[in-house]
C-alpha cells in the first residue's frame, strides 16, 4: 500500500522510531566493528543481526496493527525542509527479506571470514561491508526523500564494490572497477534528475512531489534520466556489462548478497519512482518499453546462462534473466482507465518476484560456493557425483531452482498467477506469452545443472575440504523459504485481489508446473554444454539423429547470443546503450503525455 | 537571458562533455576524470537552481547548496575508491584496462569459497 | 579623500593587471622552461601584490586586511617553493623532455 | 568602481586563459604545471577583485583557501615526478 | 549588458572550453592539469552564483585533493599511457557517443530553460526555522539540523570508501616498502615548507570551522584544509602515517559519526526525535559534532588522498 494517506502535513506515527532504529543499528554496527577490529568484528556482526531482524519483524507487526504506513520525521523536521522516513507494505516486506538473507549469509560466511589469530583485512572488510549493505538497503526501503535515497544508493554501491574484490586478484579488481564506474555513471544520471525535480517543484519529498508533479518537460527529462540511471545500477539488459564478472568472481557469501539484495535496492527505487513519485507520468509506451527490456533480459540472460561452462557464471547470468522478470509487472500495473500505474496485484507480483529471487538466488550462490569449495572447481560438466557427496547443497540448489521456475507453493507461482490475471484483465496477451515462456527458460538452466549434478560420478569424488552442515543448512533454509513463500498471507502488506488464487497445494497447480519443466528440459538438451555426458545416453545414435539438426540450429543461435553478449559488455557499447535507453524513455514518456 | 540561465546552459554542456568522455575515453583514469566533470556539471545545475531560489535575504536557496556539499563529498569518495582500485589493478596486473579479456567469454574465472 | 583612494586603487589594480599580462606573455613567448618559470612567478607575484594593495585601500575592517596580507604572503611563499621544486624537476629531466 | 573592478577581474581572467595555451603547447610537464600555478595566482586575484566589487567579505576566505592550497597540487606533481622513477610496478 | 554579466558569460564559455579540453586531450597528465584548472575556475563560478560555501568546498576538494589524487595516479600510470589502438573506440562509435551525449545535453538545456519562474524555494522556510539552532549560516543549518541524516550517512560513505581502499591495499612487505623518510631530504625546500605552512593551515582550518556557524565555512571545508596540511607533512617525509591497526587512528576515523549518532540517539532518548537537538543546547551540540567531524574528515580525506602513495 504505497502511502495510502496523502499526508501532506507529515507527523511521526506511533512506533515510528523503529524506522530510525532500523537504520541506526547497522550503522552503529559498522562503526563499532571498524573501531574494535580483530575478533570483535564477528561478534559485533552476530550481535547486530538478531537485533536488526527483530526490528524488521517489529516493523511488520506495527504495520499490521496500524493498517497504514509508519512515518518518522528525522529530527522532528517535517518535509519539505526535513527528511521523513516512511514504511509501507512494500518496504516492510523488502526489509524483512533483507534481514533474513543477511542473517543466513552471515551464518554461511562465518566459516570463510572467521578471524584466526591476528586481524586480517578480508574478514574485517567483509563484516563491515555486510552491515553497511544492510544499513544502506534499509535506508533505500524507508527513505522518503530523493536525495537521501541517492546517498543511500551510493552507500550501497560503496559497500558492494569492495566485496567483489576481497581476494585482490586482477580479474576481480577489474570487475570491481567496471562495476564502480558504471554504477557511478548511473547514479550521476539519477542525481541530474533529482536536481531538475528540485528546480521544478522545490521539494524532494516523495509524497509532496507526487502531489505537485505534472508532465512538464523538465519532469519528463528528469524521469527518463533517473530511470535509466537506476536501470544501469540494476543491470537490466542491455546495461549488464558489470554484473556477470562481478557476481561470479566475488566470494560465494558476497555473491549471494550482491545478487540477492544489492540489485534489488535500485530496482526498489524504480518502483518507488514510478508508482509513488510519478504514477501518472510514464504512460503506456514507457511501461511497455520497460517490460520489453525485461523480456529481452529473460531470453538473453537465460540463453547465455545455458551456454556457460562454470556454475557461478551460470547463476550470475540467471540473475540477469531474473532481473528481467521483475520488470514485467509494469505494463500490467498500468490502469488503462486511470492512465497511471496502480497499486494492484501486478505490483504485488513484482515484489513477490523480488523476494523470491532474493531468497532463492542467495541459496543458489551459497550452494554453488559449497560445491566449489568441496570440489575445487565449478565446471558444470564436471559436477557428476556431487549429488551423492553434497546432497544438502544440491537439494538446496534444486529447491531454489524449482522455486524460481514457479512450482507451487512458491512465491513465483503466486506472482505468475497474479501477473497472468492482470494480463488477461488488461488484454495484453503478449505479456502472457512472455510470462509463460520465462518459466521454460528458467527450468532450462536449472535442469542442466541438476542433470550434471545428479549423474553418477565417473570416479569416486573426494572432498577437498569437509563442508559443515550449518553452512548447507543456511542455504537449504533460504531455498525452503523461497519455495514456501506462496503460503504467506501477503494480503496484509501488499494488495492481493480477492478470490483470484486457487489453492497452491492442489494437484492441478502442481501439474501446471510440469509443462515448463518439460520445456526447459528440451531447451537444456538443445542449448546446454554436455561434454561427454551425452555420449552415455542409451540409444545414443537414435537420440542424436533425432535432435542433432535441432541442436545444431540452437547452438548457432546460442553462439549468436554469446557474441552479442560479448559486444554489449564492451564499455563504449554499454555506455551508448545507457544513453539510448535514457533517450528512449524520454521519447516514450513524451509520447504518453 | 540572465546569468543563471547562462550557467545553466553551461552546466548542460559540461554534463554532455562528461557523458561523452565517460563513454569514449579508453583509459580508466580518464573515465574517472570524466565522471568528475559529469558530477561537477550536476552540481553546477544544482547551484543554478539554488541561485534562482534566492529569497529571504539569502543569496541562494540553502537546501540545494547543502545538497551539493554532500554530493561533492560523495563524488570525492567515489574518486578515491576508484583510483585505489585502479592503482591496485595496475600493481597486480601491470596494466590498467577495463577491456574484457576476450569477447564472448565473461572475462573472469570465478572463484568460490 | 575618497577620490584619492579611488585613483590609487585604479592605479594599483591596473598596474597589477599589467604585470599579469607581462607574466602571461612571458609564459607564452620565452624560449625554455626555466626562463618561463622565471618570468611567470616574478611577474605574477608582483601583479597580485599590486592588486591586493589596491583592494586593501577599499577595506575598512582590520581582520579582512589581515586576511588580504596573509593571502599575499601565502602566495609569495608557495610561489617561491613551487618555483624551486619545479625548477628541480626541469633540471632533472632536461629542458625539453 | 564596481565596474572597473569587474573589468579588471575579467582582464586578469583573460590573461590567465591565454596562459593556458602553455598547457596546450607544453612541451614538458613542468610547463603545464606552471600554467596551472598561474591560474591559481590569477584565481586569487580575480576572487579578491570580486570580493570588493560585490562587497562580499567572505569571498576573501575563498581566496585564502586557494592561496593556502596553491602549492599543494604542484608538490604532488613534483613528488610524482620523482616518485615514478623510484617505484616500478610488480609484473606477474 | 553590464560588465558583471559579460564577465559571467566569459567565465561560462571558458569553463565549457576547458571541460571540452580535459575530455579531448590525448595525454592523461595534461588532462589532469586541465581538470585542476577547471576546478579553480569552478570555484570562481560558485562565487558568482553566491554560493561561497560551495566555492570554499570546490577550492579545497575540486582543485586541491581531487587534483592531487588524480595527478598522483597519472604519474603512477604513465607506463600505460599509450593505449593499444584496439582500445580506442572507432570513429563511428565516437560519433554515435557524441550525438547521443549532445541529445542528452540538449534535453538538459531544455529542462533548464523550462524551469518554472518564479522558482520554488525553501529559503524562506530555512530562514524561518533558523532560530531553532541559533546558527547564522543557513547551509550549516541544513546540513546539521534539517537534513542531518544525509550528513551522517555521507560520513559513513567516506568511511566505507576508506575501508574499500584499505581492503584491497597490499600489506606492508619488506623490501617493497618505500619509506618516504628515506627519500626525503630533511633540510630541503619541501621540508622547510612543510614545517612553515601547517601551523598557518591549522589556524585557517580552525577559523573556517569556527566561522562556519554564522558565515560560509564549516566542518567539511575545515577538515579538507587540515587533511591537505597533513598530506603536505607526509609528502615532505617529516612523518609517516600511522598504520591502520593504530587504535587512536581508528577512534578518530569513527569519532565524527559516533558523536553524531550519540547526540542523535540522545534526542530520541529525551523523547524528542532522532537527530533532534534540545533548543537550549542546539548550538553547542552542533559545534561539538562539527569539531569531531572535522577531525574525522581530515584524517579520512588524508588517508584517502594519500592512499596511492602508501602501503598501509
Amino acid at each position: 500500500m504505497p502511502y495510502l494517506v496523502p499526508d501532506l502535513h507529515a507527523v511521526t506515527t506511533t512506533n515510528g522510531f523503529l524506522l530510525a532504529l532500523s537504520l541506526v543499528v547497522p550503522v552503529v554496527g559498522v562503526l563499532l566493528a571498524f573501531f574494535a577490529g580483530g575478533r570483535h568484528v564477528e561478534r559485533i556482526a552476530f550481535a547486530t543481526m538478531p537485533l536488526g531482524f527483530a526490528i524488521a519483524a517489529a516493523i511488520l507487526v506495527a504495520l499490521w496493527r496500524t493498517h497504514g504506513s509508519l512515518v518518522y520525521l528525522l529530527g522532528g523536521w517535517a518535509p519539505p525542509l526535513g527528511v521523513a522516513l516512511r514504511a509501507d507494505g512494500l518496504s516492510a516486506v523488502m526489509m524483512m527479506t533483507t534481514a533474513m538473507v543477511i542473517c543466513a549469509v552471515g551464518v554461511f560466511a562465518y566459516a570463510d571470514f572467521r578471524t584466526l589469530g591476528g586481524e586480517a583485512r578480508a574478514p574485517l572488510a567483509f563484516w563491515i561491508l555486510l552491515l553497511a549493505i544492510w544499513g544502506a538497503l534499509n535506508t533505500v526501503f524507508l527513505g522518503g526523500d530523493l536525495f537521501t535515497l541517492y546517498v543511500a544508493l551510493e552507500l550501497l554501491t560503496f559497500a558492494a564494490v569492495p566485496l567483489v574484490c576481497l581476494d585482490g586478484r586482477a580479474e576481480t579488481l577489474q570487475a570491481a572497477l567496471r562495476y564502480l564506474l558504471f554504477a557511478l555513471f548511473g547514479s550521476a544520471l539519477f542525481l541530474v534528475g533529482v536536481t531538475l525535480l528540485y528546480g521544478a517543484y522545490g521539494t524532494l519529498d516523495i509524497v509532496l512531489l507526487s502531489h505537485r508533479i505534472n508532465a512538464e518537460p523538465a519532469t519528463l527529462i528528469a524521469a527518463a534520466l533517473m530511470t535509466a540511471g537506476l536501470l544501469a545500477k540494476t543491470a537490466l539488459f542491455p546495461l549488464h556489462l558489470w554484473l556477470p564478472p562481478a557476481h561470479a568472481g566475488a566470494p560465494a557469501a558476497a555473491s549471494a548478497v550482491l545478487s540477492a539484495l544489492v540489485v534489488k535496492g535500485s530496482f526498489f527505487l524504480v518502483v518507488r519512482l514510478w508508482f509513488d513519485v510519478m504514477p501518472g507520468l510514464p504512460g503506456f509506451a514507457a511501461t511497455q518499453l520497460l517490460a520489453a527490456l525485461g523480456a529481452a533480459a529473460i531470453v538473453f540472460g537465460s540463453v547465455v546462462a545455458l551456454r556457460q561452462e562454470r556454475l557461478k557464471l551460470l547463476i550470475a547470468y540467471s540473475t540477469l534473466a531474473q532481473i528481467g522478470y521483475l520488470f514485467l509487472m509494469f505494463p500490467l500495473a498500468f490502469g488503462s482507465g486511470s492512465a497511471q500505474l496502480e497499486n494492484s496485484g501486478a505490483l504485488t507480483a513484482g515484489i513477490l518476484q523480488a523476494v523470491s529471487h532474493a531468497t532463492a538466488k542467495a541459496a543458489m550462490f551459497m550452494a554453488a560456493g559449497l560445491i566449489y569449495t568441496a570440489l575445487g572447481h565449478d565446471r558444470i560438466t564436471g559436477l557428476a557425483g556431487v549429488g551423492r557427496v553434497l546432497p544438502m547443497s544440491v537439494i538446496a540448489f534444486a529447491l531454489s531452482g524449482l522455486a524460481l521456475i514457479g512450482l507451487p507453493p512458491s512465491g513465483v507461482y503466486l506472482a505468475k498467477g497474479l501477473l497472468l490475471q492482470a494480463a488477461i484483465e488488461s488484454e495484453q496477451w503478449w505479456w502472457e506469452v512472455v510470462i509463460q515462456a520465462g518459466a521454460f527458460f528458467t527450468s532450462g538452466y536449472v535442469l542442466l545443472v541438476l542433470a550434471h549434478a545428479l549423474a553418477p560420478a565417473d570416479a569416486p569424488i573426494t572432498l577437498r575440504v569437509p563442508i559443515s552442515r550449518i553452512r548447507e543448512a543456511a542455504a537449504l533454509t533460504l531455498a525452503l523459504c523461497s519455495l514456501l513463500l506462496g503460503l504467506v498471507p501477503w494480503g496484509t502488506y501488499l494488495s492481493v485481489p480477492a478470490g483470484t488464487l486457487s489453492n497452491p497445494l492442489a494437484l492441478e497447480a502442481m501439474l501446471s508446473a510440469l509443462w515448463p519443466i518439460m520445456g526447459g528440459g528440451v531447451l537444456a538438451i538443445l542449448l546446454g554444454r554436455w561434454g561427454h555426458r551425452l555420449a552415455r545416453v542409451p540409444l545414443r545414435e537414435v537420440v542424436i539423429a533425432a535432435i542433432g539438426p535441432a541442436r545444431r540450429a540452437a547452438l548457432t543461435f546460442g553462439k549468436m547470443f554469446e557474441r552479442a553478449d560479448g559486444a554489449l559488455r564492451q564499455w563504449p557499447a554499454a555506455g551508448l546503450s545507457l544513453m539510448v535507453v535514457a533517450i528512449m524513455f524520454g521519447a516514450a514518456m513524451l509520447m504518453g503525455r | 537571458m540572465s546569468a543563471t540561465t547562462v550557467f545553466g546552459l553551461c552546466a548542460a554542456a559540461v554534463m554532455g562533455l562528461g557523458l561523452y568522455g565517460l563513454i569514449t575515453n579508453p583509459g580508466p583514469l580518464r573515465k574517472i576524470l570524466a565522471f568528475n566533470l559529469l558530477g561537477s556539471g550536476v552540481f553546477l545545475l544544482f547551484g543554478v537552481v539554488a541561485r534562482r531560489g534566492a529569497a529571504a535575504g539569502f543569496g541562494g536557496d540553502p537546501v540545494p547548496q547543502a545538497l551539493v556539499i554532500t554530493g561533492i563529498v560523495v563524488a570525492f569518495s567515489a574518486t578515491a575508491l576508484a583510483i585505489a582500485l585502479l592503482l591496485r589493478l595496475f600493481r597486480v596486473n601491470g596494466s590498467a584496462t577495463l577491456r574484457a579479456n576476450a569477447p564472448g567469454s565473461a572475462g573472469t574465472e570465478p572463484t568460490g569459497g | 579623500m575618497n577620490l584619492v583612494l579611488n585613483i590609487l586603487t585604479v592605479c594599483a589594480v591596473s598596474a597589477g593587471a599589467f604585470f599579469f599580462m607581462a607574466g602571461t606573455i612571458g609564459l607564452l613567448r620565452f624560449p625554455d622552461a626555466l626562463t618561463r618559470l622565471h618570468a611567470l612567478t616574478k611577474a605574477d607575484n608582483l601583479g597580485l601584490g599590486l592588486i591586493i594593495l589596491g583592494v586593501l585601500l577599499r577595506v575598512a575592517e582590520p581582520l579582512i586586511a589581515l586576511k588580504l596580507v596573509s593571502v599575499w604572503l601565502l602566495v609569495q611563499l608557495s610561489g617561491a617553493i613551487v618555483t624551486q621544486l619545479i625548477a628541480g624537476v626541469v633540471r632533472q629531466r632536461g629542458l625539453n623532455a | 568602481m564596481a565596474n572597473f573592478l569587474f573589468g579588471s577581474a575579467a582582464f586578469v581572467l583573460a590573461m590567465v586563459a591565454l596562459g593556458l595555451f602553455r598547457i596546450l603547447f607544453g612541451p614538458t610537464e613542468a610547463d603545464r604545471m606552471m600554467a596551472a600555478q598561474l591560474v591559481g595566482t590569477g584565481g586569487v586575484a580575480v576572487l579578491l577583485l570580486m570580493a570588493v566589487a560585490t562587497e562580499t567579505p567572505p569571498i576573501v576566505d575563498v581566496a585564502l583557501m586557494l592561496a593556502l592550497l596553491a602549492a599543494f597540487v604542484s608538490i604532488t606533481f613534483v613528488k610524482g615526478a620523482f616518485g615514478s622513477k623510484i617505484e616500478n610496478p610488480r609484473r606477474p | 549588458m553590464t560588465v558583471a554579466f559579460a564577465f559571467e558569460v566569459g567565465l561560462a564559455a571558458l569553463l565549457v572550453a576547458i571541460a571540452a579540453w580535459a575530455i579531448a586531450v590525448r595525454n592523461a597528465f595534461t588532462a589532469v592539469v586541465v581538470f585542476v584548472v577547471y576546478g579553480l575556475l569552478l570555484a570562481i563560478v560558485w562565487v558568482t552564483l553566491s554560493a561561497i560555501d560551495l566555492a570554499l568546498t570546490e577550492a579545497a576538494i575540486g582543485s586541491g585533493l581531487t587534483g592531487a589524487l588524480l595527478l598522483g595516479a597519472a604519474a603512477r600510470l604513465r607506463p600505460t599511457e599509450t593505449p593499444s589502438t584496439a582500445e580506442c573506440p572507432s570513429a563511428i562509435l565516437r560519433l554515435a557517443a557524441a550525438l547521443l551525449s549532445a541529445t542528452v545535453a540538449a534535453a538538459l538545456a531544455a529542462g533548464v530553460l523550462f524551469l518554472p519562474d518564479p522558482t520554488p524555494t525553501l529559503a524562506p522556510a530555512a530562514a524561518a526555522n533558523a532560530a531553532a539552532t541559533g546558527l547564522g549560516n543557513p547551509i550549516t543549518n541544513v546540513l546539521m539540523a534539517f537534513r542531518a541524516m544525509d550528513t551522517m550517512l555521507e560520513k559513513v560513505v567516506l568511511l566505507l570508501a576508506l575501508v574499500g581502499a584499505w581492503s584491497i591495499a597490499s600489506d606492508r612487505l619488506s623490501g617493497e616498502r618505500s619509506d618516504p623518510r628515506r627519500q626525503a631530504d630533511p633540510d630541503g625546500v619541501l621540508a622547510f615548507f612543510a614545517r612553515l605552512l601547517p601551523p598557518v593551515g591549522i589556524v585557517v582550518g580552525i577559523y573556517i570551522l569556527w566561522v562556519g556557524a554564522d558565515h560560509p565555512g564549516g566542518a567539511f571545508q575545515a577538515g579538507t584544509i587540515l587533511a591537505a596540511m597533513w598530506l603536505l607533512v607526509l609528502m615532505a617525509g617529516l612523518t609517516v602515517a600511522p598504520p591502520m591497526s593504530c587504535r587512536w587512528l581508528r577512534l578518530i576515523l569513527v569519532a565524527g559519526p559516533v558523536v553524531f549518532l550519540v547526540v542523535g540517539l540522545g534526542g530520541l532518548w529525551m523523547g524528542a526525535a532522532f537527530l533532534a537537538y534540545p533548543p537550549a543546547f542546539a548550538k553547542p551540540l552542533i559545534l561539538a559534532i562539527e569539531v569531531a567531524m572535522t577531525l574525522t574528515i581530515a584524517v579520512t580525506l588524508g588517508l584517502l588522498a594519500g592512499a596511492p602513495e602508501r602501503e598501509w
